[in-house]
């Protein structure tokens, strides 16, 4: 319940973050909602000596559009995503998922930079940023990195960030025609397995497919196979073939006490099928 | 004086009166335990043990001592100088079990040491400090292997790990013997039977989680030699006994008190090491101390609830008589027994009675040490148990023989007209009415109805189903002869000065609205308005004596005791009113209270108003003769047995065909406890007890692994029902007043969580009886409804 | 819980053997190793900073070499315990040739006691996974350097 | 031991300065420091609500946010939600409807039932059970406390 003594400094900006980051090396961490880091803290699994409040900081915040293209501040909560007109509109996979993620008070606090950098393996955005094929903008001592989602998720809390450098936000391609789907463990609401699925369609015909599985495995990642078999696929009825085998293909499986290997692989193909349907149901 | 311009007051009793502990609760302004600061006061922390059995070979606290604002740090062989063994409150032989481990440890979360800092934060550091080197021995976490010969044994002198055994059987107790009469006449029922019912059944653990942590702050005053103890407890009279012994001091040097208390469900009954050490280092330290439990904490420690493995076999005759009833019990106790902890199971098999006729029975139950945190009571503390195995055991003798769920238990009934009713297992239900309330639940459900909704939907291939369960409990629980700690209650009722009224009740409430049903009570004997009336609990120094609230006890006990010491305040009131009325030659008899006045019955000209003859009672003048001034009077209420509630629950159950989640559409309570003071609080206990009685069937467990750690010690992993896994209740009921206490009321607290668990079960058995199911184990995990399903190929 | 496995590496089975039981590689090849010393013959003490992101901690560890069968298997206990609670591990090593290289199976029954084992189970199996991974990388690439 | 860290969070209505540990828990520094001691600690890793107070009015969980990351804002907790002697709606609607029994989860589950109806003035039933999905109760089985959300939203729209 009471986490280990640490060092505090509110950053100004994201640039006197940056050079806080680098002052203060490897026992540094970021804080902005605190929702992924205050409770390992709290827990003493995690002690950082340092913490940067990046809280607030007007730099990291905004949802804009700009031809076609949807950039998210790392600083905005979920619920300010979940409430979003704009993506309501153009991006509702999105504003739905950010909507389900824990519950009302945790997406008040909680930031969507914080749920990629920190990336659980139950976390719902990283699939959906995957399926979106997402860009994460991140900022370091030698100025801007854009990297893809599925590039960013490693391994298992493990993103392609280094320790001096700052998620400031994700954009993507507008797209109405995509879905999430999860099976939520009804403690933690963390997903069981989640899946993202986004289309390209053509009448009923799906002409490419993303889709990315979240809680399955050790980290969001494309499900390739459902890809391939959903393009030139007719939809909603093709959808169960295409993703029947998405459970097998995967590597490594989580297991624990809410779900076995076996169930999580036979969840990932009914949840990729779900997602998937849902998607064809908007095109 | 003549009749005053009063207004009439209408009767309170029956009515849904709001609670008058309300604007505190709603406003932030209560105090709870972790809201009491004192000057100088100190913080407690735990280092507990992270291993499930070892014995402990050095414990270093050099460095927790060391640090700043580190007052004190000590080790449980230490503090067994100040601190003897801990007591229980049951008959049974118990292993030593010391407040802090002083040689071995025994579940993981067991102290082995004690920190007192200036603050919480420093404690909390102080005791991550502590290093603590063990010698691991092997952790027994399965009951079954406990028992094995060879198996890894925690306590010396228990033998294969048994802490109790006991059997009764055949067609009953023979009281003088205490051993079971001729028991031929079961094997006997068993081979005679045109049919039978066998099956294992886990009733998982529990973690009862009330919401408000445990917690003690203990303030020793060495110049008063007096010790205060406020603690997070459902009976501060108990805490008062047990940690006056402990300390070596009188009860006349000990105050309890039990502030607001944030629910309990049983697991505040126990009095815990805790309260011991801070009252111990309240001592040693000469300040006052603070431990305030955090959740994980809550998790290892607090007792656990359930955890009995049955192995239940049921006999019939094919027109669904039932004949014959096996148990063999095997209660999984944990590492210790604590207060209540060998207590709870054997109500399990006093209970498995049922509401049916059993012409014979036969009950084993064995009670077993394993690594694990000790169990105590929850919510039904053995009933819900007993319940459980027998409703599912009935409703799978239903299944059988392709008999409607309600019609088979219509037939075995305890007849209304066979009350009281003597069980097999010796005790004697007080009153009953079995098939009107199996009729009302029918019909409020829409039984025909529900069958019609649940074909329909199978038809379109979803899988649903209806369960059904009717259950009998024990409550009241009393007299003395079969209550360890005393069957009785006490209260105290003071007529003040102006005609307004303190009562005290040793029934110390922890959510179940005693303040109000009390006054209303009151207000009601009196005739007076419910304002005027304050009900005191909780602190020993204001309440005499008391038993404490558990065993759904507050009203058909403590009421009892409030109603009667009423009386005698009423009584005397009455004396005073006469004497002030001399002038009419009224005789004390001829009085009643109403409407604010004490009148002659029928006469209401001839009456004094009731703050006037309190005013009079307390300066007497001239005081009648014979009599002492004042109007304050108590009652120590014993009831002359249980009382016996019961009630039909009746739910709907969905299940995802591809996932396994199950979903609660429908639940129907129609329960009978008797008289009810106040149905919108009654509402409320049935509704919170649904809700656990259905997070046991569908969500919750108590997982360890096979090392005996822990894996559903937080909120993260131990699955409550929230609001959205949840329908909207639809209750109804009954009334069948129990003859053993003035008020009618039988008691409600547990009802929701002792007949909603089977019958939920009952329900998803039946939506996947299509597959082949015939039994699951609780709670309903999606995965385990999902291998049900996938091991018919998914199809029904 | 069970973690197994297999790894492929480029080198003979004689030479992964002893970097394998190398106390200077093994050093480098675990992850977070802070000291590490051998206490008696086969018997290892170490302190480590392991983690994974921000759920990092430091751990004193004891390794112990068991039933060494050169150059086919050897079996290791490993033990670690920090803050949050502590890793006992039981792993069997055996060591196959193949084509050119060598291909190790391992499989070793892990145990996490305390916090570890209370909130970190559902991270777990990904987190030693993760871990075992880095040590072989580093393995595979010390068996590179000296077939270099 | 770290540095102090000054704050200043408004609170209720009046500004509180202090020096705090940056460690300090926003639900310590209110209950502690400001002995507000309405709201409530009753788990350690941020499910069960009992915490919950309204940050620049957004309900937060008390004990998953560092005091000093309130530095500038206005908390809002049980004890000011009655303007003067009167009760707020939902305070109203929770003792009429008997949304209570042990009144431990009750001020965390009023101030994420502020937030629900803040967002959402006419709720469903679905949509309340949804709403309080981040506060545990273990006494009421939650229906009473759906009434009293109703309650109070039918009252706050009359208003």
């Amino acid at each position: 319940m009471i986490p280990t003594a640490f060092e505090y400094r509110k950053a100004g900006s994201v640039a006197e973050a940056l050079t806080l980051l680098q002052e203060g090396g490897p026992e540094a961490k970021l804080l902005a909602g605190g929702h992924s880091l205050i409770p390992m803290m709290k827990q003493r699994l995690a002690e950082p000596g340092l913490l940067i409040d990046i809280g607030g900081l007007d730099e990291l915040r905004g949802i804009q559009e700009t031809d076609g293209e949807i950039a998210i501040g790392a600083a905005m909560t979920h619920a300010e995503i979940a409430a979003s007109d704009l993506l309501r509109a153009q991006a509702p996979i999105v504003a739905e998922t950010a909507a389900n993620i824990g519950d009302a008070q945790v997406r008040n606090r909680g930031t969507i930079g914080g749920s990629l950098a920190h990336a659980d393996p139950g976390a719902d955005l990283p699939a959906v940023m995957v399926a979106l094929d997402a860009t994460i903008a991140l900022l370091g001592p030698n100025g801007e990195r854009k990297v893809q989602a599925e590039d960013f998720f490693q391994d298992i809390l493990t993103v392609d960030l280094g320790e001096d450098e700052i998620v400031t936000g994700v954009c993507f391609q507008a797209c109405r025609s995509a879905a999430y789907a999860k099976l939520e463990q009804r403690a933690s609401k963390f997903a069981l397995v989640g899946v993202a699925a986004a289309l390209s369609l053509d009448g009923g015909t799906c002409s490419s497919a993303r889709v990315a599985v979240t809680g399955a495995s050790s980290h969001a990642q494309r499900l390739s196979g459902v890809e391939g078999a959903l393009a030139g696929a007719s939809l909603p009825d093709g959808a169960a073939s295409a993703a029947a085998g998405a459970g097998e293909a995967l590597d490594f499986v989580n297991e624990d006490l809410h779900g076995s290997e076996e169930y999580r692989r036979a969840m990932t193909a009914v949840f990729t099928r779900r997602a998937i349907e849902a998607a064809a149901g908007r095109g | 004086m003549t009749i005053a311009d009063g207004p009439a007051l209408p009767k309170l009793i029956g009515e849904r009166v709001k609670r008058r502990e309300d604007p505190r609760l709603i406003q932030g302004q209560a105090t709870y335990v972790d809201d009491i600061k004192l000057p100088g006061m100190l913080h407690l922390a735990f280092k507990r043990s992270d291993i499930a059995h070892g014995v402990i070979k050095s414990i270093d606290t050099s460095a927790a001592a060391e640090m700043e604002g580190v007052e004190l740090v000590i080790t449980g062989a230490e503090l067994a100088e100040h601190l003897g063994p801990m007591p229980i409150g049951t008959p049974f032989p118990a292993p030593d079990h010391f407040s802090v481990a002083t040689d071995k440890v025994r579940y993981v979360g067991e102290p082995v040491a004690v920190v007192v800092a200036e603050d919480r934060y420093l404690a909390r550091d102080a005791a991550d400090a502590i290093e603590v080197e063990y010698e691991e021995l092997p952790a027994v976490v399965d009951p079954e292997v406990a028992m094995e010969p060879g198996s890894a044994t925690l306590h010396e002198g228990f033998e294969r790990n048994i802490a109790v055994e006991s059997y009764w059987g055949g067609t009953g107790v023979n009281p003088e013997t205490a051993q079971p009469e001729d028991d031929s006449a079961v094997d006997a029922a068993f081979e005679e039977a045109d049919v039978l019912v066998t099956q294992r059944m886990l009733n998982q653990r529990l973690a009862p989680n009330a919401m408000e942590p445990r917690g003690v702050v203990a303030q020793y005053e060495t110049g008063r030699e007096y010790l205060t103890v406020w603690s997070a407890t459902q009976n501060p009279h108990i805490l008062r006994t047990l940690v006056a012994a402990m300390m070596g001091l009188g009860e006349h040097q000990v105050r309890a008190v039990a502030p607001e208390v944030g629910g309990g469900f049983g697991c505040k009954i126990n009095i815990y090491g805790e309260e011991y050490v801070a009252a111990a280092l309240s001592r040693l330290a000469g300040a006052p101390v603070k431990w305030i439990e955090d959740r994980t904490e809550a998790f290892l420690t607090t007792t656990h609830g359930r955890d009995l493995l049955g192995y239940i076999d049921l006999a019939a005759k094919s027109d669904g008589t039932i004949t014959g009833l096996k148990a063999r019990i095997i209660a999984d106790i944990g590492a210790y027994e604590v207060l209540l902890t060998a207590m709870i199971p054997t109500l399990t098999g006093l209970m498995m009675n049922g509401v049916y006729r059993l012409p014979v029975v036969r009950h084993e139950l064995t009670e077993v040490f394993t690594n694990k945190t000790p169990t105590d009571a929850y919510r039904g503390a053995g009933r819900p148990e007993g319940l459980y195995f027998l409703e599912r055991a009935v409703d799978m003798l239903a299944r059988e023989l392709d008999m409607d769920p309600a019609e088979i238990r219509r037939k075995n009934f305890v007849p209304a007209d066979e009350f009281p009713f003597a069980t097999q297992s010796g005790l004697v239900y007080d009153s009953g009415n079995y098939e009107p309330c199996l009729d009302k639940a029918l019909e409020v459900a829409d039984w025909q109805g529900m069958l019609a909704e649940r074909d329909a939907a199978r038809a379109e291939g979803r899988i649903v189903g209806v369960g059904l369960s009717f259950y009998v409990e024990v409550c009241g629980l009393g007299p003395s002869a079969v209550v360890p700690t005393g069957g009785w209650e006490h209260s105290g009722v003071t007529v003040e000065r102006g005609g307004k009224v303190t009562a005290t009740t040793g029934a110390s409430p922890h959510g179940q609205g005693n303040e109000t049903t009390f006054a209303q009570m009151l207000a009601d004997h009196f005739s007076i308005p419910l304002e005027d009336i304050t009900i005191l609990h909780g602190d020993t120094s204001v309440v005499k004596q008391g038993i404490g609230t558990f065993g759904s006890r507050s009203q058909a006990v403590g009421g009892a005791a409030l109603i009667s010491a009423a009386g005698k305040a009423g009584d005397k009131m009455k004396q005073f009113a006469a004497a002030l009325m001399t002038d009419q030659e009224v005789s004390p008899e001829d009085l009643v209270f109403e409407d604010g006045r004490i009148q002659v019955e029928g006469a209401p000209e001839v009456s004094k108003t009731f703050a006037e003859v309190a005013d009079f009672a307390y300066v007497p003048v001239p005081l009648p003769p014979g009599m002492e001034p004042g109007v304050s009077e108590e009652s120590f209420f014993e009831p002359e047995n249980n009382t016996y509630p019961f009630g039909c629950h009746i739910s709907m159950v969905e299940i995802d065909r591809e996932t396994g989640e199950p979903r609660l559409l429908k639940m129907v309570a129609v329960d009978d406890c008797g008289n009810v003071i106040n149905p919108l609080i009654v509402d409320g206990q049935v509704h919170g007890g649904l809700a656990q009685g259905i997070g046991q069937a569908m969500f919750e467990e108590v997982v360890y692994d096979e090392d005996g750690q822990p894996v559903t010690a937080s909120f993260m992993d131990y699955v409550m029902p929230r609001a959205a896994d949840l329908p909207a209740f639809e209750l109804d009921n009954t009334v069948t007043p129990t003859p053993v206490n003035p008020l009618g009321a039988k008691g409600v607290g547990e009802a929701g969580t002792i007949g909603s668990t089977p019958c939920v079960v009952n329900a998803a058995v039946d939506a996947l009886a299509p597959f082949g199911v015939t039994h699951i184990e609780m709670p309903l995990r999606p995965e385990r409804l999902w291998r049900l399903i996938q091991e018919n190929g998914g199809q029904s | 819980m069970e973690i197994k496995g297999e790894q492929e590496f480029n080198g003979g089975r004689e030479l992964l053997y002893e970097l394998l039981l190398d106390p200077d590689v093994l050093a480098s090849a675990l992850p977070g190793v802070e000291r590490f010393e051998e206490v008696a013959p086969d018997r290892y003490e170490s302190t480590m900073r392991v983690g994974i992101a921000s759920v990092r901690g430091t751990y004193t560890g004891r390794v112990e070499v068991l039933e060494q069968s050169p150059p086919e298997s050897y079996r290791l206990r490993i033990e670690g315990s920090g803050k949050p609670g502590g890793i006992r591990a039981d792993a069997v090593v055996d060591l196959s040739e193949s084509g050119g290289g060598t291909t190790m199976h391992y499989r070793a029954d892990v145990k996490a006691r305390g916090t570890i084992a209370r909130l970190g189970g559902r991270l777990l199996g990904g987190v030693a996974r993760l871990l075992i991974g880095q040590f072989f990388k580093s393995i595979e690439q010390q068996v590179d350097d000296r077939a270099a | 031991m770290s540095e102090p860290v000054p704050i200043t969070i408004n609170v209720n209505g009046r500004k509180r300065s202090a020096m705090v540990e940056a460690r300090l828990l926003l639900v310590h520094f209110l209950r502690e420091s400001l002995n507000l001691t309405g709201t409530h600690v009753g788990c350690d890793t941020s499910q069960c609500g009992a915490c919950t107070v309204l940050i620049d009015g957004h309900s937060a969980k008390s004990c998953t946010v560092f005091a000093v990351q309130a530095d500038g804002a206005e908390v809002q907790t049980i004890e000011g939600l009655a303007d003067g002697g009167e009760l707020h709606p939902l305070q109203d609607g929770f003792w009429e409807e008997h949304g209570l029994q042990c009144g431990y989860c009750t001020p965390g589950m009023i101030m994420s039932a502020v937030n629900l109806l803040e967002n959402n003035p006419a709720p469903s039933e679905a949509e309340i059970r949804e709403g309080i999905s981040g506060n545990l109760c273990r006494c009421t089985g939650y229906q009473h406390i759906v009434n009293a959300i109703q309650h109070a939203a039918e009252r706050m729209a009359q208003s």
